[in-house]
């Protein structure tokens, strides 16, 4: 397996995370453990399918157990392809767009908690 | 669903005495798994799922096969099993209930 | 840890699947998903794999009119398919059924 | 390591890995290791709901054992009659090692 | 740490060993606490209890339910003291938020 990722080294990369954040970056390094070395990073923010925003995060390090995938993405075909179907706004409004969009699920749970008490079942 | 056993609270083995310092043999959890097999026992989930069902065996990952056995969730029936396997990681407790 | 006791041929709780090999068996998964297939392999984490499944997931929805939730099941078939072994609840041989299967 | 030498006898061929996040991916294995992570080439992610961002992905990704719910396997390529008797031989072979500790 | 050279420390499982043979409270993670006389445990803390009182909470309420004798998986388990007094001063359930109000 390590023989395979050796030739993600170097390369531009796509980071996927277990919480569903996106980290684009150089990978620098790896261990046995899937923790990950990415330089240069950039956090891609979307939004509806219809807005992003890259927020520069410089060098970062990822715990093995919180990657979901990695892999190469030096495609300039499909960056342009990313580019011509979202919007590429700042780092404030991406956050207001998603706040908007946090406050239209909760408004959604506030009703349905009124309609339905939902059960705890805690361990879950 | 399980009222008027109060009385049988302390089971087969279990006998009057004083514990001084470490638990004796016969009072780890392991000799009390050890004690159950072949008995009636309600196996509970963290999600909160019950089975209940006659322990036919189970190992050291606390993986467990009950026989004859049934699936409550919130005290209700969901579901009937013959034999069925458990997996230990998803396993809260394992408790008596009488014949 | 060693109290692995058993009666009869069942020596170890995994064992069961040994003799579930080749036949129909129901397994119940995280986040609300059974399926019932024919096992072909396992391993001691409960990796499994079965073929000729059907999946049934439950899902709970919010109906976006009334607000009320709804219940909804969802099913599919699996020609042939590795089960991740931490997903899994419980496996059970449906030939060793004794009692209705609700 | 029973599941990784299974999964081994597929590399070459086109599986579907499906995760935990209900994201499904399609590509030619590649490789696998003891954790059952799997390395897919030529991926294709389709699920309808699937952030856009992972079109980005061009050529190998490697996807995380533990984030696997099921793998998606060519039923051409498997011969279920082996992969019993294999089961039943590995079985055996740890109920030795056990009873011999 | 230590609090001072000369004096005995008391390891967690003395602790634990020390509450053999008396009643105890236990808080598990999620909404389930357990209250019953401690007869035993391992160094996993499983423990073996008896004459249990299991108390489930939700938004519906309080289900209480007994169990003779009981294996306690340790993995679960967040709080082990001693049992609340009748006085009321410690209250089982004190540990229990509801959801809706997080």
């Amino acid at each position: 397996m390590s023989d395979a990722l050796v030739d993600d080294l170097d390369k531009r990369v796509l980071v996927y995370l277990r919480d569903g954040r996106f980290f684009l970056g150089y990978l620098r390094s790896f261990d046995q453990y899937g923790n990950l070395t990415l330089e240069d990073a950039t956090e891609r923010v979307v939004v509806n399918d219809e807005a992003f925003a890259d927020i520069p995060r410089g060098l970062q390090v990822f715990r093995g157990e919180n990657v979901v995938l990695f892999g190469a993405v030096d495609s300039e075909q499909r960056e342009l392809e990313f580019l011509r179907k979202l919007r590429r706004v700042t780092e404030e409004e991406i956050r207001r767009m998603e706040q908007a969009v946090a406050e239209d699920h909760a408004a959604l749970r506030r009703r349905e908690r009124l309609e339905w008490p939902a059960f705890d079942d805690g361990a879950l | 669903m399980l009222s008027g056993e109060q009385s049988s609270a302390s089971g087969p083995g279990s006998t009057a005495g004083e514990y001084e310092g470490q638990a004796p043999a016969t009072r780890t959890p392991t000799h009390f798994l050890r004690k159950v097999l072949g008995r009636p026992v309600v196996v509970k989930l963290n999600n909160g799922t019950e089975y209940r069902g006659t322990l036919v065996c189970l190992d050291g990952y606390l993986n467990i096969v009950l026989e004859n056995s049934a699936e409550f969730l919130n005290g209700e029936l969901k579901r009937r099993y013959g034999d069925t396997l458990l997996r230990g990681s998803n396993v809260l407790y394992v408790g008596t209930i009488p014949d | 840890m060693s109290f692995t006791v058993g009666k009869g041929q069942l020596e170890e709780p995994v064992e069961l699947l040994r003799i579930a090999l080749d036949e129909r068996v129901f397994v119940k998964l995280k986040g609300d998903r059974e399926l019932v297939g024919t096992l072909h392999a396992y391993d001691q984490h409960l990796n499994l794999i079965i073929s000729d499944a059907e999946e049934t997931l439950q899902k709970a929805e919010l109906d976006e009119e009334t607000y009320e939730q709804i219940v909804r099941q969802e099913r599919r078939k699996l020609q042939l398919v590795y089960v991740r072994g931490d997903t899994v609840f419980l496996v059970s041989p449906l030939l060793r059924h004794t009692g209705t299967f609700l | 390591m029973f599941f990784t030498a299974i999964l081994r006898t597929l590399i070459g061929e086109d599986i579907t890995v499906e995760l935990k996040n209900d994201l499904s991916i399609r590509g030619r294995l590649e490789a696998v290791d003891q954790y059952l992570n799997v390395r897919l080439a030529q991926v294709q992610v389709h699920t309808a709901a699937a952030p856009p961002v992972l079109q980005l992905l061009h050529g190998s990704c490697t996807v995380r054992g533990s984030c696997i719910r099921y793998i998606h396997l060519p039923v051409e390529k498997v011969d279920t009659e082996l992969l019993q008797e294999a089961t039943r031989r590995v079985a055996a072979a740890t109920k030795e090692t056990q009873t011999m500790k | 740490m230590a609090a001072h050279a000369n004096q005995p420390s008391l390891y967690p499982l003395e602790l634990v060993d020390a509450a053999v043979g008396t009643r105890v409270w236990i808080i598990l993670r999620g909404a389930r606490e357990f209250c019953g006389i401690l007869r035993g445990f391992d160094e996993y803390v499983n423990l073996f209890l008896e004459d249990v009182d299991e108390y489930t909470y939700s938004e519906e309420g309080i289900e209480k339910q007994h169990i003779a004798q009981m294996f306690l998986n340790g993995s679960q388990i967040c709080v082990l003291a001693a049992a609340p007094t009748l006085d009321g001063s410690q209250q089982l359930g004190c540990a229990y938020v509801p959801s809706s109000t997080t």
